[in-house]
């Protein structure tokens, strides 16, 4: 097995943010119902986070749980195990209606840190980006310019960006278009 | 002349001079000048022509209204035609020009037009110029465009870039007047999140102008504490520069915010604009003086008398050391004291009232002034610049009493609040008498999501004009706001603004109110459009008695100004005409933008590289570098082929289907559809997605699949694998992946909801490398780690297993007709799997081939291909494809739509295969002739060509076609047509023109 | 610019978040049913100058089809609901009574 | 062209007649003379462009509707078929509607016959308005080109243009060479869709929208016909099924036919009646620059990136975006298509970036399941309806008058209108314009 190779391959921008693509993160989709003592053991247990409520975001360091839908939950582990946590879920849930898979490759994570990360993101997403409206612990999926993206604070002026993989360069583009220095708007 | 005056301008500053050029011609201004300020201090009153007469104009406002400053604005890559010289802040190396006029602003061939101005009345196109027809085309209408116009055509590309910005706020208050600024502190104190927003680069609007003093000091002194107030609040975000451009539904807000249009050349983005999405909404937008209709009042140096004012305080410029003021109100007497006090000479008021008695009219009486009272001005003497005026008596006809010289005029009108965001999304308007104007209805504001009014108009825009009430309008604004969003308002009085009493205006629509028909010619409304007092009479007496139709066939207000000078007196002068009341005839929509907003500005960041997503495959990078040449499929990049040095397209896809055919071809298939479909009902569920019977595939097999939508049209095809009892994997075309899947979702969340069945796109989880050709096997076999035999992987079936040490599933699948694998592959390793392939694949003659090399060759095999022989109307049985139709199945979505009338019809064209008798490629799209014509006088067809392609493999042009009766009819010759009028003979033959056994690929 | 709140994921997005899907409760006619019922199912359409009942996907979100019951007049939203139901809630309907006095929409009132 | 002589020669002594009410327009005619005439006493002779009439108590035929559509409906009663005991109801003002609200872009490169015939004869229509109604509506046969910018789109518009050439529709697919050529300001190698070619139309263009109402309304007025504005129908009158009057805001009216030409509120009639249609009415946004001189003498659709743009006579350059996804009754613009559109036009046109929008606004547009239009019976007798042009009304308005004013006369559908029937959606006979299912492998 050769060394996985993410979208953009780590690439960094430095503005008045900095944006990193953040290499190869391990991502499930798991759907099934929440209420289920079974996807919640699941998914908590390839995670070691809490189960999250409803848009919430739990995530130390690349393990974590994010809700998704009233159904769907993405899982975040280490690149590497992501197969064996499917697989471990799987069993987990033999018997219980429900899907785990594999879409690590299928995305691109970024990273925008920095004391404008709020404005950077609201030059591109229909989103109240407020420190009153948006704190770290909640994602949000929306769409960035014209491509659905999710992203929630992992602390204060730092925050995760997920897209599909095609367009992980189309996003970071836009990311560094909005982040040039100079542009700063001043608004938080 | 006009000049700059020695003292005072609030808004310049003295110790810098900026140069700028106008016509060639140096100039120089102040800081803080604007480009119209400036341009009068150097008595530069000649700006422009207007659009139908080319008549002489100069300057008539001093903001946003402006109607005749309109200039081109810089050079190449930063021109832009169309600026207004009144909200254009001048800065060192501006660069300037007058626009529609030739040879030269001071000499204007065009002016002819003036000259004839009587032969082209309101509406004169539309009776002339209809014989003799042909010369419309070549001879009138190419004059009437060349005449067109008012700025020069940008001729290079956009060197600024824009960008958009999201906000979201409890209140939105538009305009930084006094009443904005009073409306802010009350919401802000209350602790709302308030967005303040004045389109200029100063606070405080006109009070300063017109003298009002806050709590016994200049206004000045409270706008500049209060905007420091404001600046602390955490809660309150305050921008100069930025417009409220629009007012839409839910509380959508565009600001228009000028970054860097006083600054170019700092990298800034040029403008930002702000999508701010508001609970509520104060429009404290001011009110806009009305001109007077006397003749002659759009001789340059006829001006508003607020914006004589303005340019007097504000920046110390003078249009004219001799101004004679006309008026129907108090207001403008405000205009006449202060040049008065400024040291220059006011020969005459000329008040439409009968009387003026009050504050204003005896302190002008006090300095001196010479009031004249009841009368009005008959004519404007002067042509490019005033010289003097008639005085007449207002009751009468317009026979001259005396002419008094001047080289200025300062009119008013009386006011109208700006009530366009107010109006934008639906808010109504009462008339009210006593001021002559429209203003905006409380009770009828516009609502919301939650059918809650949103909107609060306050100050002058409200009908407050006089500035004893409009900081208390404004609070009162403040605090409906506040009210609205569930805040409660702090205590805390409203400072007291005072001005001098204004005794009521009286409305004056024409002056003289006898005028005759000659002077009623001369009488300007609208300047840019040339519409005059006799052209909306001449409307009104031709039945265009709506206010649309008067506006449209006169073309009142439909200048770039969009009518803030003009509506309201134009719309008076129809009322007249009709005897009807002016709230009868009512008043055109209001439609965004206020003013005009930079195209640049609405695409935002989207331009270039990222005008729209584009989608690249893992591969992507090695394709770039390898010669291929792309073609957008949707917002992917897929290679059409791979030119090799010299090759031309046609040449490069001849090379690659030869050698797939005779070797082997690599294909990144990466695009195409991957979807997960899981559950104890997903057989069921595929069941009525597809035609085919899904449910009885076997685990490890494969099988070809056709979708068709409820309307009975093939939709999509692809593989479907069976992974295990529960769990299929779809495969969908390139364009299908996302919105197959939204399919699934919909019909799964909205019909079917009580099954269980779960769906994830996996497509972009995975690159998918198609192996084709005869050494296929053999690569695989080298690369090593799983058995490919034909009896551990047969035909359409798949297995999971390692390939060159990476995890893959192949799937025994062909498109090609050739011995062929799929092989997906996680993305990760996308790029080192294709490698390792090109690297062991040289012994084998490995070359990748691009899309067209794989229509060719699908083609050549009868394969149908989504979107050729499908185009949203073709079904499955048009297709030959009935054996891919369950028989067994009740339901499938489609299968009730195709039994209806014209779905069954034997008429209905079928597919064959076409072999041109003369072996030539037929064109595409051609369609097959029949003998006749139809009842609408059209040849009658036969049949359509759906794909046509060179076939290297056969070295003769085949296609595949539509063809009524086609499969019973082998053999036969239809002639299909050309473009130029001829036909092409084909032969009807089967579809599938290769290796019509299969042998190739069953190995 | 609408503003409609998903009821799966609570997000209250504008209306480039959404999908519009068309006029909601259309009862599926398949295999066996008349010409007129389903080119009714298919084609026709209440179409109203009013209260409207209808389908959004939250396609730049939890990705969840559900139904929004809207005036095509002023674009109020009465309320939004989960598209697992053949007929809106009570309290939606009660939700439309109260602003919109005596309405009707195909047998719903 | 062949339809049109057939109905020519189909013209009676009556239609003859109703013309004379036309020609005896003479002493009004306009013309450049009567404009010099008129100049020298300041314009005070010019008459009323349409009377202002009171209903009368019944009509032969009633036409619901005085936007283009309607008017033309019934100018071609009396021309063609000598019908002029008309009235034309307005609920608004004539004209005032989509009419009054479009790009003016008028075509007929469309792709299946029916479509094409009817838009071709309209087109052919517009080439002599200005003669035939004695008002010049500015025809201005500048040129249509639609852009292909993807492989798929090139076969697409390669196919229109061989069924063109066998429908009588003059076009041609032409390169990217002749592309810029005809239209200098374009950016044909864009780094996303660079342009592979155009479907070129030399006779389409433009049309002055307003002067297409108000010349057709002239020449109704003139035939004796009556135009009532600002009187609402609030109800169909029907006698065993069939219709005998209309109840309106100005008091009943009887008629022996009724035909419902109203965009946007065809479904609020048709209720009245009883009856349901396959129609759905969304909003469609438009918007124009500011004037500049002349720099584009062609109208390019843009359909790939969802855009099209001209520029008129004025100088301002119009144009048209998409269509709100949801049922809509208010004519508000709404600005993220306008956003789309502007992009889309930008990148196809670099130099429109320093243009600024002047004015943005939607108008209320009819779709149907097919996007096509319905020219039709109704289930109740003697009531005709037209409706559902969607985006592309304002270039079908001569021809679609022409083939209701023959249905409304005959009862039945003329070949023009034969395949527009509403049955079609019975027998699942789409005409449908939008031929492209997506993009394949």
């Amino acid at each position: 097995m050769s060394d996985p190779v993410s979208a953009l391959n780590r690439v960094t921008f430095d503005g008045f943010v900095k944006v990193e693509e953040m290499g190869p993160r391990g991502m499930i989709t798991l759907r099934g119902d929440h209420a289920l003592p079974e996807v919640k053991n699941a998914a908590t247990g390839v995670a070691g986070v809490n189960f999250p409520g409803q848009r919430e975001c739990r995530v130390v360091e690349e393990r974590g749980l994010a809700w998704m839908s009233p159904d769907e939950l993405l899982v975040m582990v280490p690149h590497g195990e992501a197969d064996t946590a499917v697989a471990s879920m799987e069993s987990d849930l033999d018997g219980t209606h429900s899907l785990a898979v594999n879409v690590s490759d299928a995305r691109a994570v970024f990273r925008i840190i920095g004391p404008g990360a709020r404005e950077v993101l609201a030059k591109l997403c229909p989103v109240d980006l407020s420190p009153e409206a948006f704190v770290p612990g909640t994602i949000r999926r929306t769409r960035a310019a014209q491509v659905p993206v999710a992203f929630w604070m992992v602390e204060e002026d730092v925050f995760e960006l997920v897209c599909f993989r095609s367009v992980a360069a189309y996003v970071f583009d836009l990311l560094k278009t909005a982040a040039i220095p100079g542009s700063e708007v001043g608004y938080f | 002349m006009s000049t700059r005056l020695q003292t005072g301008g609030r808004l310049i500053d003295r110790s810098h001079r900026e140069g700028f050029s106008f016509n060639g011609k140096r100039l120089t201004g102040y800081a803080g000048d604007t480009l119209a300020s400036a341009l009068l201090a150097n008595d530069q009153m000649l700006v422009g022509r207007s659009f139908k007469y080319h008549r002489p104009r100069g300057f008539v406002a001093a903001g946003g209204e402006e109607p005749n400053g309109l200039v081109n604005l810089g050079k190449g890559g930063q021109f832009e035609p169309n600026q207004r010289a009144t909200t254009t802040e001048l800065f060192d190396g501006l660069t300037a020009e007058s626009q529609n006029h030739w040879p030269s602003l001071e000499f204007d061939i065009g002016a002819i037009n003036a000259k004839f101005s009587r032969f082209l009345p309101a509406g004169f196109y539309y009776k002339m110029f209809i014989h003799p027809r042909p010369l419309w085309k070549h001879v009138y209408e190419p004059f009437i465009r060349n005449s067109a116009g008012l700025g020069k055509a940008p001729q290079d590309r956009d060197s600024d870039r824009y960008e958009h910005f999201y906000a979201f706020a409890d209140l939105v208050i538009i305009g930084g007047g006094i009443a904005g600024l009073q409306a802010a502190l009350t919401a802000g104190q209350a602790g709302a999140k308030v967005i303040l927003m004045e389109q200029t680069a100063h606070w405080g609007g006109r009070a300063p102008v017109d003298g009002v003093t806050i709590d016994g000091a200049p206004a000045d002194d409270w706008i500049a504490k209060t905007v420091t107030t404001l600046e602390g609040m955490e809660n309150v975000t305050l921008r100069t520069r930025m417009m409220g451009a629009g007012v839409y539904d839910h509380g959508y807000v565009l600001g228009y915010e000028r970054v860097a249009d006083h600054c170019p050349g700092l990298g800034l983005p040029r403008h930002r604009l702000w999508r701010i999405r508001a609970k509520q909404i104060i429009t404290a937008t001011g009110a806009i003086e009305r001109p007077l209709s006397f003749a002659g009042n759009d001789v340059p140096g006829v001006m508003l008398a607020s914006a004589i004012r303005d340019y007097a305080v504000n920046w110390a410029v003078s249009p004219g050391d001799r101004t004679v003021v006309v008026t129907n109100n108090d207001d403008a007497y405000r205009t006449a004291i202060c040049l008065k006090q400024a040291g220059l000479e006011v020969p005459v008021i000329i008040d439409a009232r009968p009387e003026a008695s009050g504050a204003l009219p005896e302190a002008a009486r006090a300095l001196g002034i010479r009031v004249e009272t009841g009368k009005g001005i008959a004519k404007v003497l002067g042509g490019k610049r005033v010289t003097g005026v008639a005085l007449c008596a207002q009751a009468g006809e317009g026979a001259e009493l005396e002419q008094v010289p001047c080289d200025a005029v300062a009119m008013s009108g009386g006011w109208s609040p700006v009530v366009h965001l107010w109006s934008h999304c639906g808010g109504k308007l009462n008339w009210d008498d006593a001021q002559a104007h429209f203003r905006p209805d409380a009770n009828r504001a516009p609502t919301s999501h939650d059918g809650l009014p949103f909107v609060i108009s306050a100050g002058s825009a409200n009908g407050e004009l006089h500035a004893a009430a409009t900081l208390g309008d404004g609070d009162a604004a403040g605090k409906t706001a506040i009210r609205a969003l569930g805040l409660s308002a702090t205590a805390g009085g409203v400072a007291k603004a005072e001005a001098e009493a204004e005794e009521p205006m009286t409305p004056v629509w024409i002056m003289p109110q006898g005028a005759g028909v000659k002077l009623r010619s001369k009488m300007w409304l609208d300047y840019q459009n040339d519409v005059k007092v006799s052209d909306v009479q001449l409307a009104a007496q031709e039945g265009y008695e709506s206010v649309e139709h008067a506006k449209r066939y006169t073309t009142l207000g439909m200048a770039t100004d969009q009518g803030k000078l003009s509506n309201i007196n134009g719309l008076a002068v129809l009322s007249q005409s009709l005897g009807a009341d002016i709230p009868q005839v009512g008043t055109t929509t209001f439609r965004p933008p206020y003013t005009p907003i930079s195209m640049g500005a609405i695409a935002g960041e989207a331009r270039g590289e990222v005008f729209q997503p584009l989608r690249r495959t893992p591969i992507h990078e090695w394709n770039d570098a390898n010669g291929a040449d792309f073609e957008p499929v949707g917002q992917w990049r897929r290679p059409y082929t791979y030119l090799r040095n010299g090759e031309n397209r046609a040449d490069a896809v001849k090379r690659e289907v030869l050698n797939t055919r005779n070797n082997l071809g690599l294909l990144d298939a990466s695009t195409l559809g991957k979807l997960i479909v899981k559950g104890p009902d997903a057989g069921k569920f595929l069941d009525l997605l597809y035609t085919n019977m899904m449910s009885t595939l076997k685990p490890g097999r494969c099988r070809y699949g056709l979708m068709c939508s409820e309307n009975g049209f093939l939709m999509d095809d692809g593989v479907v694998a069976r992974i295990d009892d529960e769990t299929f994997l779809c495969h969908t075309t390139t364009g299908g992946a996302d919105h197959i899947f939204a399919h699934m979702e919909e019909w799964l969340q909205t019909e079917w909801w009580d099954m269980q069945v779960y769906v994830a796109n996996a497509t972009e989880q995975f690159a998918q490398i198609a192996v084709v050709g005869p050494n296929a096997r053999k690569l695989l076999e080298k690369l090593g780690g799983m058995d490919v035999s034909a009896e551990a992987l047969p035909f359409m079936a798949w297995a999971d297993g390692e390939l060159a040490g990476i995890k893959v599933r192949a799937y025994r699948i062909s498109f090609s007709g050739e011995l062929s694998y799929e092989i997906a592959v996680p993305a990760s390793q996308g790029r080192a799997f294709w490698d390792a392939c090109i690297a062991a694949g040289a012994e084998f003659g490995l070359m990748p081939y691009g899309t067209e090399a794989l229509h060719v060759m699908r083609a050549e095999k009868g394969f149908i291909m989504i979107g050729d022989e499908t185009d949203g109307t073709v079904i499955p049985q048009d297709l030959g494809l009935n054996w891919a139709i369950s028989k067994k199945k009740e339901d499938y979505l489609g299968k009730r739509a195709q039994q209806r009338s014209h779905m069954t019809d034997p008429k209905r064209w079928k597919l064959v295969g076409l072999e041109t008798v003369d072996g030539s490629v037929i064109p595409d799209g051609s369609y097959g002739v029949a003998d006749g014509i139809n009842a609408n006088g059209q040849r009658n067809t036969q049949g359509r060509v759906t794909s046509t392609y060179y076939s290297p493999t056969l070295d003769r042009g085949i296609a595949m076609g539509l063809v009524l009766n086609g499969p019973d009819r082998m053999g036969e010759v239809v002639e299909f047509n050309k473009v130029d009028g001829t036909t092409v003979a084909a032969k009807i033959v089967d579809p599938v023109f290769y290796d019509k056994e299969g042998e190739k690929q069953n190995v | 610019m609408l503003i409609l709140t998903c009821p799966y994921c609570g997000v209250s997005g504008e209306e480039t978040e959404f999908h519009a899907g068309g006029e909601a409760h259309l009862k599926r006619f398949g295999p066996g049913s008349s010409d007129a019922d389903f080119e009714s199912y298919l084609f026709h359409r209440e179409n109203p100058k009013g209260v409207h009942f209808e389908r959004w996907r939250h396609v730049s979100g939890c990705g969840k089809w559900f139904h929004a019951a809207r005036c095509t007049t002023t674009l109020e939203v009465f309320g939004t609901y989960t598209a697992q139901t053949s007929e809106p809630p009570q309290s939606i309907k009660d939700a439309i009574t109260a602003k919109r006095p005596g309405w009707t929409w195909r047998d719903f009132a | 062209m062949v339809v049109g002589q057939i109905f020519d020669r189909s013209i009676t002594n009556r239609a003859r007649r109703a013309m004379k009410g036309i020609r005896r327009m003479s002493m009004k005619r306009y013309s450049v003379f009567a404009i010099a005439r008129e100049a020298a006493r300041y314009h005070s002779g010019w008459e009323r462009a349409w009377k202002s009439p009171q209903p009368k108590k019944r009509y032969d035929a009633i036409i619901i509707g005085a936007g283009g559509h309607g008017l033309a409906t019934a100018y071609y009663l009396g021309k063609n078929h000598g019908i002029t005991n008309v009235a034309i109801l307005e609920k608004g003002w004539l004209g005032g509607g989509n009419t009054g609200r479009n790009t003016t872009i008028i075509r007929s490169n469309y792709l299946q016959d029916p479509s094409a015939a009817i838009y071709e004869k309209a087109r052919s229509l517009y080439e002599t308005m200005s003669q035939d109604l004695n008002m010049n509506v500015m025809f201005s046969p500048r040129g249509v080109i639609m852009l292909a910018q993807t492989e798929h789109e090139v076969r697409g518009y390669e196919r229109t243009a061989h069924a063109n050439a066998l429908q009588g529709v003059k076009t041609e697919f032409i390169g990217p060479e002749r592309v810029k050529e005809l239209v200098p300001i374009i950016n044909i190698d864009g780094p996303r869709y660079p342009v592979l070619g155009g479907l070129w139309q030399a006779r389409g263009g433009t049309a002055r929208h307003d002067a297409v109402a108000w010349g057709y309304a002239r020449a109704c007025s003139a035939m004796g016909m009556d135009i009532i504005q600002q009187c609402e129908v609030t109800g169909v009158r029907r006698d065993g099924g069939k219709v005998v009057g209309v109840d309106t805001t100005k008091g009943a009216i009887e008629c022996n036919k009724l035909g419902v030409v109203v965009a946007g509120h065809s479904g609020v009639i048709s209720e009245m009646a009883g009856f349901r249609l396959p129609i759905e009415s969304v909003a469609l946004q438009a918007l124009v620059s500011e004037p500049i001189k002349p720099c584009m003498d062609v109208v390019v659709m843009a359909n790939t990136v969802h855009g099209y743009m001209s520029q008129s006579d004025k100088g301002e350059m119009v144009i048209g975006g998409g269509t709100d996804g949801f049922n809509n009754y208010t004519q508000r613009g709404s600005f993220h298509h306008v956003e789309e559109t502007v992009r889309a036009l930008i990148e196809t046109f670099p130099i429109i970036s320093r243009l600024k929008m002047l004015r943005q606004w939607g108008g209320i547009v009819d779709v149907t399941g097919d996007r096509s239009p319905i020219i039709s019976k109704t289930p109740v007798d003697g009531m005709f309806i037209n409706c559902g042009w969607g985006t592309g009304g304002f270039k079908a308005i001569p021809g679609s008058g022409w083939a209701m004013a023959e249905m409304i006369a005959k009862g039945e559908p003329g070949a023009l209108a034969a395949e527009f029937g509403m049955d079609r959606f019975v027998e699942g006979r789409f005409i449908d314009e939008s031929v492209a299912a997506g993009v394949a492998h």
